[in-house]
């Protein structure tokens, strides 16, 4: 029973990760057709902007849910001004670029920072259920997704930039009839995107080892984890991650973390085999 | 601090210049009776493994630069030609073929992981350049050519394991690296779990990029075990040990390793959640003896503030190149089966772990182990090995009698 | 011999639904060997939905389609072509990177030789009047042009029924006249239906006329009778109060 | 350009390259021969990868599957066998039979676009676990341990046909490499010139007009998917050759990512481009590697985003418009009519695949 209970934390944990891990990514493709390989590198330096300023010491929780959204979302703001800009509408050679991007990152924070840097340790404790233990970081953890999936759901649903960004998901063109200026738009959607990874690297960067190349083992299943949702950016970026991190985290309990992955992804595949464009876009047609 | 860095690479980089040559200079090197005697370096100073690298090459630049302060070897200075791998294998054999074929150099210091060390070994062998790999390993390699300076289980993990049972209990839960070094030590750790009494409840491995421990930990309470062995290895297996201290189990079920530190875990992680993990290794930056506390100093004054910590390998490493110049010294050329001949001898040095001798039968080392506590992101040496021999290579390995063994031994345990 | 009384194509309550949205509504059509039809209708009557149902490019909802008596209601639309239906469609669908040439060669030379293929292509690039620029890709071709390269392709790839959506448009007056020559020559051995809103064209070519009206079949009829019907000028009329 | 002179220009061209090839041992050291020998072999896995997407239209993620795949089966079957010969053919047929039940799986799904990215991504990451968990005693096959993450050492390099005695020495392995390289190429082209191939070419191009004039598109893919699979197959099996080692990093995301870089630097939708993209590319980063000034990673980011920006056709495509644009210069002043193009003119969808 107790065990249960500790095990729904795991998945409820995994599903919550999954979700602050693509959203970013899931803004992005979906209202730019932009696949940004840099992700994993916006996630590392939002780990990194929250590890360097609480080591300075600013307090953690501004470390973590100020300056890493913050200084991420400039990052993103200057790669689009300085890069993304040139390429809309060339897919592989966005590609090309952003990986050429994430490579820079992390040669640019290893020359700045080296190898390792000094971590932040888990805020918040422990709490037992029965005999087990578990984290109450994990708990924040899910309230933070589930917060950031229903801001996200306001602004898209009751704001006029949310507005905008649904029609120019429906049509690229809209914006432009609505009169407005697409440029605009598309900077301040890759702004918010690496805004929210930042806020994923810096909720991440008390549970996780911070090293350069941390991003790497996220990219492709976030990447996954997206193309899977399909386009709806809230629909499906929750669908997807609550079918893979439930998949990933009970296969990972019962058998090992190998098998939990091979299944995750065999699991991706089966899934856009038999929905090729994606859940939301097979069960949640018009929604968000 | 960022600008503090950058200085810091102008300085060294400036510094290194003279030192570490760039390669298109030595394409025309005469081999005269002053020109310099090359050594090779191949270490990742870029990627996920640079972490572990960046120390080992810092330690050859110094351990050069000693020899050539001190007269050089044979009256010729040394030169180090260093290669970046990348943290990829294939640019490990390109490079090891450039050393062995263009550069001409005359022995190899390289490789950190076993992958890496298995993709050059051979190309070494063929070309017959003395090669030397520095790091700890799972042991097992039985080639002639080739020197294995860092310890192996049977020197480490014999310790570790009898150590940690009689302080907290004899149920052990293993958790490793996905790959041969984790596998090997793993059954080593389950050997040594079982000679001392005890019982493994489970084995678990994690690929290396496995950053979500959450199903684990839940695991692992369920199997309530008295110790967790862990052979975990590399940054993002860092976030086990943040995952357990943050679901407060590090204060319930106590953690010994034989990887911890590797990648400077104790450092990076915070105080309360490392405190009390033991360790065993072959080299603590924290010995008290003079020969170490030369050697830290003198790598932290060449480096600045910055030097990360130093660990096992980038001790090994300069200990290896230490034992090759005393082989030359010995042999009073630089011909690889004299050089070869002369560490067979019983040819020692005193390197900062302590004595380092060279096994005959197994070209392992016969060296010093150590166990220690994290205490304060510092580690506190409990316990001193004197001279531990490489006994689980030597079950499989003679190259005494098997002078042309070529490959790496999978022990039988 | 053909025989010319035989049913070609038939179709029977051929439905088309798109969730809630019916496109199709209980079709029954017959064409016989050799015959020439003409379908009109204002936008959004259904035609090029039947269109996309008889070339395969969409499985009907209900209703069976028989082309020279087999089924072929859901077949792939490669496996319709190779019965022999050759279609033109809307939006002029040609291969943008190629030759004009290759594009039509592609097509020739499925059932035949290379020096087969190669004639072929000759007499079709003379037939569409396109020669002189045959080297060119199709990239670069204006629009009437393009048009011209697709019926090329349909050409060459010899089917007993050709369906050619909006044949005629943009194309400028002289290109439209020698558009219909070419559709009454084809005409001489193959049959043909023609989506036009072109009233013009329709009765430069047209003996019977099918009239579709909200996914179903209005009427069917000689041009003269069509043109002359209320119900057909009521949806054109219709059609033109709501545009 | 007629096309009977672009013919003869590329059978000089052809033995040219042929000449260079066997005169390479002559005038180049041992260790050189040794870095070009590995550029052949990476090419040739660039060349696979340039003909499913350049004239395929299938933008595979996953390249490195059936190029680890390859060098996974002629391991196993090279120690199993101990004669390499078998082995090589193994190499090629078993990341063919894998190409082609995965292209099945795909194209007949109607699976298009960046899902079947997704998807040959996800089977790549898949068979990289899969292998890389294998470093247990019991995962093995015949007398060949897979080993796992350390991958498998001492690999049998090629042999002499039916001789496992003799085996090749450095030149002869660059003859073997640098000859199947200059076999691809010309089997490629051959291929791009047949009636297979420019219906290939034509589907990329439009795929419903092409179904519409009774090609089937699916099967046309797949065959193009497992073509490619194949010698992807054989770069495996001739980079394992090479280094006489194979691990799971044979089948890295990043070396996936590198070889969609070698193809957009060289050139899409020529053959030549993936080849000059790859060596340009390998002899960079292996440079970079020897110097100690820069992190080697900000090195190769810096180097790609000035691609994407400044040269985003890739080298070849733009060198043929420079060069087509100072010929019709010259034609306007001659006057005289330069260009004929053809079927067979396969350079003329640079315009488009460079898109």
């Amino acid at each position: 029973m107790d065990l249960g209970i500790v095990l729904a934390l795991d998945v409820l944990n995994g599903i919550a990760s999954l979700v602050l891990l693509c959203m970013g990514l899931a803004i992005i493709f979906g209202m730019m057709k932009v696949i940004n390989l840099a992700h994993g590198e916006f996630l590392m330096l939002g780990a990194y902007a929250t590890v360097v300023s609480a080591n300075a010491g600013v307090n953690i929780w501004i470390a973590m849910l100020v300056i890493a959204p913050l200084f991420v979302g400039i990052v993103g703001i200057v790669v689009e001004r300085c890069l993304i800009r040139f390429l809309y509408g060339r897919l592989v050679d966005t590609m090309l670029a952003t990986w050429g991007l994430s490579l820079l990152i992390v040669g640019l924070v290893t020359t700045v920072f080296g190898n390792t840097i000094n971590g932040v340790p888990t805020p918040l404790g422990g709490f037992a259920i029965g005999q087990y233990r578990s984290s109450l970081y994990t708990l924040f953890l899910v309230a933070m997704a589930l917060l950031l999936v229903g801001s996200v759901w306001a602004v898209l649903r009751y704001t006029r930039y949310g507005l905008i960004a649904r029609a120019t998901m429906q049509n690229p063109n809209m914006a432009a009839a609505m009169g407005l200026n697409p440029t605009r738009v598309y900077m301040v959607t890759f702004g918010i995107g690496a805004a929210i990874t930042g806020l994923a690297g810096g909720l991440l960067a008390p549970v996780s080892g911070i090293v350069p190349t941390m991003g790497g083992a996220y990219i492709a299943k976030a990447f996954i984890t997206v193309v899977g949702g399909g386009s709806a950016i809230l629909a499906g970026t929750a669908s997807a991650s609550a079918l893979f991190g439930t998949i990933n985290q009970i296969a990972a309990f019962l058998t090992t973390p190998v098998f939990g992955e091979v299944i995750l992804f065999i699991s991706a595949i089966v899934l856009i085999r038999l929905l090729p464009q994606g859940i939301s876009d097979r069960y949640f047609r018009r929604s968000l | 601090m960022s600008m503090l860095r950058r200085e810091f690479l102008k300085g060294t980089g400036l510094a290194a210049a003279g030192l570490v040559a760039s390669p298109a200079i030595l394409r025309h090197t005469a081999l005269g009776q002053d020109a310099p005697i090359l050594i090779g370096s191949l270490h990742d100073q870029s990627g996920p493994i640079a972490a572990t690298g960046v120390p080992i090459v810092n330690s050859l630049i110094l351990a050069v630069e000693e020899v050539n302060a001190a007269g050089g070897l044979l009256g010729r200075p040394l030169k180090l030609v260093h290669y970046d791998t990348q943290s990829n294998i294939q640019r490990y054999t390109q490079y090891a073929q450039q050393l062995a074929l263009k550069d001409k150099v005359l022995v190899v210091h390289g490789g950190i992981t076993s992958a890496s060390r298995e993709a050059i070994r051979p190309v070494f062998g063929r070309y017959k350049v003395p090669y030397f790999y520095n790091t700890l390993y799972e042991g097992g390699v039985c080639d002639r050519n080739t020197f294995n300076i860092g310890t192996t289980p049977a020197q480490t993990v014999e310790k570790l394991v009898p150590y940690a049972m009689s302080k907290w209990g004899k149920k052990a839960y293993i958790i490793a690296a996905d790959y041969n070094y984790g596998q090997i030590t793993a059954k080593w750790m389950t050997k040594y779990v079982r000679d001392n009494g005890g019982q493994i409840l489970s084995t678990d491995f994690f690929p290396l990029d496995v950053t979500n421990f959450g199903p684990t930990i839940s695991k692992i309470q369920a199997a309530k075990p008295d110790i967790i062995l862990s052979a975990l290895v590399g940054g993002n297996h860092t976030s086990f040990y943040r995952q357990w201290a943050s679901a407060g189990m590090k204060s319930q079920i106590p953690i010994a390793s034989t990887t911890f530190g590797l990648v400077n875990e104790h450092t990076t992680l915070d105080a309360n959640e490392s405190d009390g993990i033991l360790a065993a290794y072959g080299y603590f930056e924290e010995l008290e003896d003079a020969a170490n506390k030369a050697y830290v100093t003198k790598l932290k004054q060449r480096f600045g503030a910055d030097m990360p910590y130093i660990g096992e390998p980038a001790a090994g490493s300069y200990e290896g190149f230490m034992l090759w110049v005393e082989g030359v010294r010995k042999a009073g050329k630089t011909d690889r089966e004299a050089v070869t001949a002369a560490l067979e001898s019983g040819l020692s040095i005193m390197g900062p772990t302590g004595k380092v001798v060279i096994d005959r039968p197994t070209h392992h080392a016969v060296r010093n182990a150590y166990l220690a506590e994290v205490r304060s992101k510092k580690f506190v040496v409990l316990e001193t090995y004197e001279q531990q021999p490489p006994s689980d290579t030597a079950m499989v390995c003679d190259l005494v009698k098997n002078p042309g063994d070529n490959k790496q031994y999978v022990i039988e345990i | 011999m053909q025989d010319y009384s035989a049913t070609l194509l038939e179709t029977r309550n051929l439905t088309m639904r798109f969730g809630g949205v019916v496109a199709n509504n209980d079709v029954s059509f017959t064409l016989k060997e050799a015959e020439l039809r003409c379908l009109i209708g204002p936008n959004g009557a259904g035609k090029s939905t039947f269109f996309k149902m008889l070339s395969g490019q969409l499985t009907p909802s209900s209703g069976s389609i028989t082309f020279r008596g087999q089924s072929i209601a859901g077949a792939a639309p490669h496996e319709i072509a190779r019965l022999g239906m050759g279609i033109k469609t809307q939006v002029p669908n040609v291969f943008n990177g190629l030759s004009v040439r290759e594009n039509i060669w592609i097509a020739a030379s499925r059932k035949h030789t290379p020096p087969v293929s190669r004639r072929i292509t000759d007499e079709v690039l003379d037939k569409i009047r396109l020669t002189d620029r045959a080297g060119d890709l199709v990239g670069h071709l204006a629009h009437g042009q393009r048009q011209w390269v697709e019926i090329g392709t349909v050409l060459a790839g010899e089917p007993d029924l050709i369906l050619l959506d909006e044949p005629a448009a943009g194309m400028t007056d002289a290109e439209v006249l020698r558009t219909a020559e070419i559709i009454k020559e084809i005409n001489r051995t193959r049959a043909l239906i023609v989506v036009e809103h072109d009233m013009q064209f329709i009765r430069m070519i047209a003996k019977t006329v099918t009239v579709f009206h909200q996914g179903q079949i209005l009427m069917e009829d000689t041009i003269g009778a069509v043109m002359a019907d209320q119900r057909v000028r009521d949806v054109y009329l219709g059609k033109k109060v709501a545009a | 350009m007629s096309r009977s002179l672009s013919t003869g220009l590329q059978l000089v061209l052809l033995a040219a390259a042929i000449a260079g090839v066997a005169l390479a041992p002559q005038v180049l050291e041992i260790f050189t021969l040794m870095q070009i020998t590995l550029f052949a072999a990476m090419s040739i896995l660039a060349l696979s990868l340039g003909f499913i997407w350049g004239f395929g239209g299938i933008l595979c993620f996953g390249q490195t599957a059936f190029f680890g795949l390859g060098g996974y089966a002629y391991a196993v079957a090279a120690i199993n066998l101990g004669d390499s010969t078998g082995a090589v053919f193994v190499g090629m047929l078993v990341p063919a039979a894998f190409a082609a039940a995965l292209g099945y799986f795909m194209f007949y799904g109607r699976i298009s676009d960046v899902y079947l990215g997704v998807i040959t991504l996800t089977v790549t990451l898949i068979l990289f676990n899969l292998i890389n968990s294998t470093a247990g005693d019991e995962y093995r096959i015949g007398a060949a341990q897979l080993g796992g993450f350390n991958g498998m050492p001492s690999v049998p390099g090629l042999n002499a046909p039916g001789d496992p005695s003799a085996v090749l020495e450095p030149e002869e392995i660059w003859f073997v490499t640098a000859g199947a390289l200059i076999a691809v190429y010309v089997i490629l082209r051959l291929v791009l010139v047949s009636h297979f191939g420019r219906v290939a070419v034509a589907i990329r191009e439009n795929e419903t007009r092409a179904s519409l004039l009774g090609y089937d598109p699916r099967l046309y893919k797949l065959l193009v998917f497992v073509i490619g699979g194949a010698i992807a197959g054989l770069a495996g099996v001739l980079y394992t050759n090479w280094g006489a080692f194979v691990s799971p990093t044979i089948f890295a995301l990043s070396l996936s990512a590198e070889i969609i870089i070698w193809i957009t630097i060289g050139g899409l939708g020529t053959l030549i481009g993936p080849v000059l993209g790859c060596v340009a590319i390998q002899a960079i980063v292996t440079e970079i590697g020897s110097q100690q000034e820069f992190n080697s990673n900000l090195v190769l980011g810096v180097i790609l985003i000035a691609f994407v920006l400044l040269l985003p056709r890739g080298l070849v495509p733009t060198a043929q418009i420079l060069w087509s644009r100072a010929l019709a210069l010259k034609a306007r002043r001659g006057g005289a009519a330069l260009f004929e193009g053809g079927p067979g003119g396969k350079d003329d969808h640079i315009a488009k695949a460079a898109e």
